[in-house]
């Protein structure tokens, strides 16, 4: 059923539909809404679900770890200094092998204080071990938190869905609702094989010397190479219930694009926009986004760019003292395989919009450029 | 690691991933560790002095002593020779032998 | 054969204790009274060690190892997971150090307290961080060595108040215990194990590596607490109703107590008078609240 | 599409009102967007919000910096804040107030309007008068002006979207539609 | 003067050689022992700074920010978890712009608990905002420390020391100790123009929109470039008094190398005694250690790399879901630059041991290779 | 021209407050007795918010902004840092919300409480999160609605009692306050500022915002928590020596003090009995240890 | 943001990362942000009624409330009309006015 | 190169064993590595320690599997632990014992020694019968064995990394050497 809901909301009734059992979680703007609306929920019958008033988000994420260990469906969502906070554990729950699935609104870290968009919150975490997602619409929000509970309990590795704040987070727009008997079929309860089980008591965790420890990295590594497969084959059952498939990469009239922009959430839909507008002054120009950057989809991104000339990577984001992380994770994997030139721009930091006439700004300046830039940061005053 | 993982004993054989589950959830208890190596000191029960008060039972903290026939009995392969039971024994019925010598 | 604690084993011998390890002891009593339908979860501490490598085990009962500041929250967090999926009658145990506890942990404490959830906390207080080498922690009391207060800046400053301070926050049962008395800490083990809401146990854990004292003393240093009044037994309901568990007739000096511990070796006889003089205090203190 | 900004004061639903128009918009047939200003609201101080409306899904994720429409729920605002800032010529500016659009002297480039939403908020039981909620007076006022959204998309999306006093603020809604 | 002492305890004597002010720090193994010493040191009245006993490692980087943030100079030390737990205040101290100067020992994340080497920890740090230097022997550590907060106290940005736990942390081996005369004429008092000061209030730190925040974001990205510089200046100076030279990259037999090993921390030592008994087997093979990678050194290492046919990176350390970060990264920075073949290898995870013989098989391997590969986990037992 | 509090004001007007605010009022009555020797450091709060954007400040003193879980450490390092410096005289203030003391940043207190570090630390409960829109803390009072205490499921279980908590640290000094007594508040901040070790001031501050009431009846609101006994107003020397502030004869009833308020409106008769009665008890017992 | 930064105000003019500090450091205090824009309701003290017992003043949260010449005087460049002045004022002697009316 | 590899048990100070030696070859002039067995310290337990020592500065950071010789702190251990493991044919075995070598069925690979370095500490008051401190006599006795250190850079050693009994650990180390 069709609705009008923010971002947020997308993300608790996604948790709703998903029917997750425990939900631990403490307040963060922009992320707030998502509890609030699930403590409602709750109160309102509408979920079955332990709500846990945690009084940090290292212990949310610890409470999330704990309740999963037992076999439940655990749920959180935080944005920057709480995913942050949480950070040891999320290297716990991947090495735990537990399958929590959690939000992240994209907000810039601090100081100073900002509430504002930007990636970097979330891809300091992508040596942690978890699959994460970049959403880029309401709809994108709740029905990637359904389907990665079906991936993440497959492969048995948590999940980070992030997005936009402000610009998915507070924005109302129409999203489609899958009735929940429909998401029953599609999401079967999660009942894994190794648990904490008074009938078959084992120890998690234990010292592990170096005689094991790079075998369970290595079993973990498989785990995500298997994703890959298992994110296309769940988005296709999906896709049978409701008719939207999701893959790890977008591309938007890619195939015959002399440039392509590498862009992740919102800005992907605002570079989609651009790239019809730039698509009518006659510029060959296509959109590659990026949905999933772990598992990374190499393969997938190398079909989409082959035909192209020229590549821009937009990132949100800034590894400061190397340069945009979507542009050096792109070329660490097109390395050895292709020798496409790729330009490097910096948008949107802390917050700052990203309009159609600064995505055709870049067409324009990438067009013209004889040599790749590693980063140009786009619109900063100096 | 000073103590030898000895992934052979007690059933649990691992000779690589395919044999790990996939966290590290225990597969088996620690009692294939004979602690005996630990020990310096070795306690001996002189069951004529002992009045079976079950203290040195109560106390060990391995526990290496059981309880046979409604009497205490120190179990050498894993008892690690701290002699609490030895200096706690009201009856001091426990006596300390040197280990190797 | 009458013995005073039950008799069934749960946690298994070939663990890697030290010698004489007043922690493992404390555990073997923990599960003689809980029994097979629990859960632990443990923190990094002694015990996270002396339980084994993977892929062993030896407390025999589910065990989730977990991040030194989580114990209270994995607990909750455990709690949550099982009552979702209807097994309600399981009982779930925190099991941390001092460290663990006083310190990294204090807060996930707090919260699991505040929220009363349904667990069991218990600390086992060697008295420092041990399992990284005996290094001061906000239990550690004052005037010890540990390779972080040398002897020339020992530690300065009492010993947190735990138990006051969990009584503080109303739980309905919080309690002190000592290896030394095993029947009056299984008691009190029965007891949490059967109120609802969050119940905090204290207990005193000597450590012949930490404390620099002979493995045969465990159980005399732990006596000697209690004799001492450096260490008393008592337990608060509701954070309102006090009861002393162990009455100290005559006080023995503390000189009795430091003087098998290389910990305190350093202390100049004023010093050990200043320490006299504050555990008679407290004393006085404890005993007007029962 | 049409892009359209509230002009209101913190604690007085200047959001609310803009997600109102996108829901009425909605069930209307339209795909719409609306949001807040990015920022931190305070009690009593200036607040704005905005909404897309559009017969196609709408893409954009950028702000909004050339509204067709500005609403401005508390006529003191005008004093204080530029409601007219990039305000495309011949945009239409709706202000809650009793008075006469000509009182308000904001050059001639632009359509303005006023509607008496407090009033009809009252009337409606809807908030006191130091206190009144106008959204769905204004809304009703707005959709009447501009011809975007019928009435009855209107009162469909007040069943959605408020929790409670459905009735009143359809009444309200009704009455500022019919008074304008 | 010439002495004997653990790789910990150089970290222990190059910040008392540093004249830290304010030391916060909180016990991990196998970090420990620098703290236990430096307690000694100062009770030892070796050192004239203030000890915070924290609770917690986020504590500890905390209390190193607010001693920072007065003008003071501030060190701390730790490990795995104790590095993970500092997550969010790793950001914190760098986009505050404060040059404390840390130490962590490499150790493998949990769970299982592991106390080996391993270098996913810092690793993961590699987005905050932090200069990170990995250092290959106990000099190497000592002299590094004192060079940091020359480097730091410039252009204002923290710096992070890595080494392997046991393999450095444990090990007892030769160092040379400056005499403290000669560090003081190296590295002057700290005295920052912007600080806590009751004469001149300022608040630090405030709320900061999307007008402004992604200025200091490229301010600090400023600052890591001229960092780049600052590093190889203070380097030849500080070889004026020790003799000691450090760079960003260090290659051994590069010149003429048919392949390059890139490998960091201890492994890169053991690799340049392979090197030299493969060179005594006719084999033309030399080894790039990168001893900085914030600032990434993108210039030095095209130079190094320029001559060779293949490029080998040996990696302690995965982002699951990728490959090594070594590989990732220096694929992301030779891309448009270079066509040089690179096979990604990963060894010693976990604290498993790396071999002279493993080198040799890494090099075999390469050598017989015709396609690159993006990751082998050499080692790992299937 | 007598005034019962110092003229001088070192906060300044433009700060981003809502109207009404009682965290405001208490930073401006804090800065008047601690001066311009002092240095602030505040966590995310509402007054991470009210101090104003980048690249101004209203407090007007040295102000360090911290992460949410830091603001009692962050005052530790930075006395560190002047200590070092020989600045021994600068007051250091940890400035923080309810959520920030009671939750996340409890942790850092009972640390720096533990060391006795010689820093002020100041909560201003406003019983919620207010900065992230009105979400339950452990400060927020047993029936009341918050964001995520919906009014089906309103806020169960009381108040942490965090004084308490303080006071079973033994730190030399303890107190509650109100910001409708300034002249009590000023002469605590005072003592405060003149005893070394760790101070631990908390101030109930009305949130209009969070409680849903009327901008103007703060001062009436914080006066009727203390006149019902739900808020009393004493102080605790070194965790021993309690000392009643404010008086209070005959108490009012608590509806009293609800009926301003929109966070109870939604309370049935029974409810707001049984909240009565706690409050009578709670204030029983405390009467004892004066 | 809701309440608009104006970097030009009081002397703090930035147009770009060169005029700015290395971190987010203060160059300026809040005062240029006259709060007047918040205000609904306005008080007015009628000094015929006012006692200078200084209680308005005690409790203004901005402060926006002045002794001037011994007596309170409201600075309504930062009232933001929160009327609790009125509301403790022992004499009633401030008035309330709507804003704009 | 030479690798030295030492067994004793927790609390008994293979682990200072193997640095006192290294400290012992420096002294002379050598380079060193010494380092314990990388895990879990456990009182009574058995432990190991190792020693490089090398006229060149020692790059090789990987752990030691072949040892050219063994010291054995504590002789029980004999029967838990495989001293020999490793060890090159020819290495030697030194064994802290008041028995002959030949009592040692250690096969014939090897060269045996045994020095009773519990009497000769307990001798110098270095700990009591039941914890002897036996580094620096057992150290005296394994640079006479292989001859790599000079006695006289043994005291020097001990004076430079022993902080307590700088003496009695020297005559020890002397009267060991001097034994054997
Ligand atoms: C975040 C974090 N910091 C530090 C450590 C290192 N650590 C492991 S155990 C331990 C000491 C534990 O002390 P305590 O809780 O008293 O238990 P004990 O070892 O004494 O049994 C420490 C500091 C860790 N594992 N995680
Ligand atoms: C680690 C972390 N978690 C969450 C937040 C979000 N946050 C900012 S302020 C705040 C609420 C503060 O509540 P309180 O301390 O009571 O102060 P108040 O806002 O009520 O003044 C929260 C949850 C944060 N900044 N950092
Ligand atoms: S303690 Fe002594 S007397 Fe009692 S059962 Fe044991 S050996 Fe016998
Ligand atoms: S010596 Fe110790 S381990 Fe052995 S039986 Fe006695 S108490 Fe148990
Ligand atoms: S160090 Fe102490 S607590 Fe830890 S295992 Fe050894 S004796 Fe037990
Ligand atoms: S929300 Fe409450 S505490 Fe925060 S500024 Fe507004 S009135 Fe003050
Ligand atoms: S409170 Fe009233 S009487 Fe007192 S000074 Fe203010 S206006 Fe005058
Ligand atoms: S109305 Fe409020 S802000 Fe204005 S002067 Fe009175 S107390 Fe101050
Ligand atoms: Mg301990
Ligand atoms: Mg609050």
């Amino acid at each position: 059923m069709k609705k009008t809901m923010i971002g947020n909301h997308a993300a608790s009734w996604g948790a709703q539909l998903s029917r997750v059992q425990v939900i631990a979680a403490y307040p963060i703007t922009p992320q707030t809404l998502i509890v609030e609306k699930l403590s409602e929920i709750v109160a309102d019958g509408e979920l079955d679900a332990k709500f846990i008033k945690v009084e940090s988000e290292h212990s949310a994420m610890s409470a999330c770890i704990g309740a999963s260990a037992t076999g439940a469906r655990a749920y959180t969502a935080t944005s920057a200094q709480g995913l942050a906070l949480m950070h040891e554990m999320l290297h716990w729950a991947a090495l735990a092998r537990l399958p929590i699935v959690m939000t992240n609104v994209n907000r810039a870290m601090a100081p100073g204080w900002s509430i504002w968009a930007d990636q970097n919150d979330s891809l300091s975490q992508r040596d942690t071990g978890m699959m994460h997602i970049f959403a880029s619409s309401s709809q994108d929000i709740l029905d990637s938190t359904i389907i990665s509970y079906k991936v993440s309990e497959q492969v048995l590795l948590p999940t980070l869905i992030s997005f936009d704040a402000f610009f998915l987070s507070h924005t109302m727009e129409v999203v489609d609702m899958p009735p929940i008997t429909d998401v029953d079929k599609f999401l079967p309860p999660y009942n894994p094989e190794y648990k904490l089980d008074v009938n078959n008591p084992r120890s998690f965790g234990a010292l592990t010397s170096e005689e094991h420890y790079y075998e369970f990295r290595y079993k973990m590594q498989n785990a995500m190479d298997d994703a890959v497969g298992l994110i296309k084959k769940e988005g296709r059952e999906f896709e049978k219930l409701t008719g939207r498939y999701y893959d790890l990469v977008h591309s938007y009239k890619c195939e015959d694009a002399d440039l392509i922009f590498v862009t992740s959430g919102t800005i992907a839909e605002t570079t989609n926009v651009a790239v019809d507008e730039l698509r009518k002054d006659g510029k060959k120009v296509g959109n590659l986004k990026i949905r999933v950057i772990r598992p990374y989809p190499k393969q997938d991104i190398l079909k989409a760019v082959k035909n192209c000339s020229k590549i821009a990577v937009i990132d949100r984001n800034i590894s400061c003292g190397y340069h945009g992380i979507f542009a050096q994770e792109l070329k660490g994997a097109l390395y050895n395989e292709s020798d496409i030139p790729v330009w490097g721009y910096l948008a949107g930091i802390g917050g700052r919009d990203v309009k159609v006439d600064d995505i055709k700004e870049i067409a324009d300046e990438t067009f013209k450029s004889k040599k790749p830039v590693d980063m140009i940061m786009k619109g900063v005053k100096i | 690691m000073l103590i030898k993982f000895r992934t052979d004993k007690k059933g649990v054989k691992i000779s690589g991933a395919k044999d790990m589950p996939p966290m590290p959830a225990s597969l088996g208890l620690m009692n294939w560790n004979k602690t005996s190596s630990w020990r310096n000191l070795k306690p001996i029960i002189d069951y004529e002095k002992c009045i079976d008060c079950f203290i040195c039972w109560k106390f060990c903290p391995e526990p290496a002593i059981k309880i046979v026939d409604e009497r205490p009995v120190i179990d050498y392969d894993f008892c690690k020779g701290c002699m609490l039971c030895a200096e706690e024994c009201p009856k001091d019925a426990i006596a300390t032998e040197v280990e190797g010598k | 054969m009458k013995l005073t604690i039950p008799e069934r084993e749960i946690m298994q011998p070939g663990h890697l204790a030290c010698q004489g390890c007043g922690a493992s002891m404390a555990m073997r009593y923990a599960l003689k009274i809980f029994g097979r339908d629990s859960v632990l979860t443990i923190p990094a501490c002694c015990w996270a060690v002396i339980d084994g490598p993977f892929p062993y085990t030896a407390v025999n009962v589910p065990l989730f190892h977990t991040a030194f500041e989580t114990a209270a929250v994995m607990a909750s967090g455990i709690k949550a997971g099982l009552d979702v999926q209807g097994e309600k009658s399981t009982n779930v145990i925190a099991w941390a150090g001092d460290g663990g506890t006083f310190d990294i942990g204090i807060q996930a404490i707090s919260g699991a307290a505040e929220r009363n959830d349904d667990i069991t906390y218990i600390v086992y207080d060697n008295e420092a961080y041990m399992n990284t080498g005996i290094q001061r922690s906000s239990a550690t009391p004052h005037g010890a060595w540990t390779t972080t207060t040398p002897i020339k800046h020992y530690k300065i400053g009492a010993k947190k108040n735990m138990v006051e301070i969990m009584s503080a926050h109303r739980i309905p049962y919080a309690a002190t215990a000592s290896v030394a008395y095993p029947e009056d800490l299984c008691k009190k083990l029965e007891k949490a194990k059967n109120i609802r809401g969050f119940k905090f146990i204290h207990i005193l854990a000597p450590c012949p590596t930490g404390w620099k004292s002979d493995p045969k003393y465990t159980v005399k240093l732990a006596k000697l607490a209690v004799q001492t009044n450096i260490f008393p037994i008592y337990e608060i309901e509701n954070g309102l109703k006090y009861t002393q568990n162990k009455k100290v007739k005559q006080r023995k000096p503390i000189t009795e107590y430091f003087k098998y511990q290389g910990r305190f070796k350093h202390l100049k006889k004023e010093e050990v008078e200043f320490i006299q003089k504050s555990i008679d205090r407290e004393n006085e203190i404890l005993l007007k609240k029962f | 599409m049409i892009e359209i900004r509230m002009h209101g004061r913190g604690g007085q639903g200047a959001v609310k009102a803009s997600f109102v128009l996108a829901e009425a918009a909605f069930q209307g047939g339209k795909y719409v967007q609306a949001f807040p200003r990015f920022g931190v609201e305070r009690r009593g101080a200036p607040v704005e919000a905005f909404t897309r409306i559009d017969d196609k899904p709408v893409q954009i994720r950028s702000q909004i910096y050339y509204p067709d429409a500005v609403i401005v729920l508390d006529q003191t605002l005008i004093e204080v804040v530029d409601v007219t800032k990039g305000l495309k010529k011949g945009g239409c500016i709706l202000i809650n107030s009793d008075k006469k659009p000509k009182k308000y002297d904001l050059g001639n480039e632009y359509n303005i309007y006023t509607i008496d939403a407090t009033k009809i908020a009252v009337e409606n039981n809807l908030g006191s008068r130091a206190a009144p909620i106008v959204n769905t007076a204004i809304v009703g006022a707005f959709v009447k002006i501009t011809g975007i959204v019928k009435l009855d998309d209107v009162k469909k999306g007040i069943e959605n979207s408020i929790p409670r006093n459905k009735e009143e603020n359809k009444k309200a809604a009704t009455q500022a539609f019919n008074s304008i």
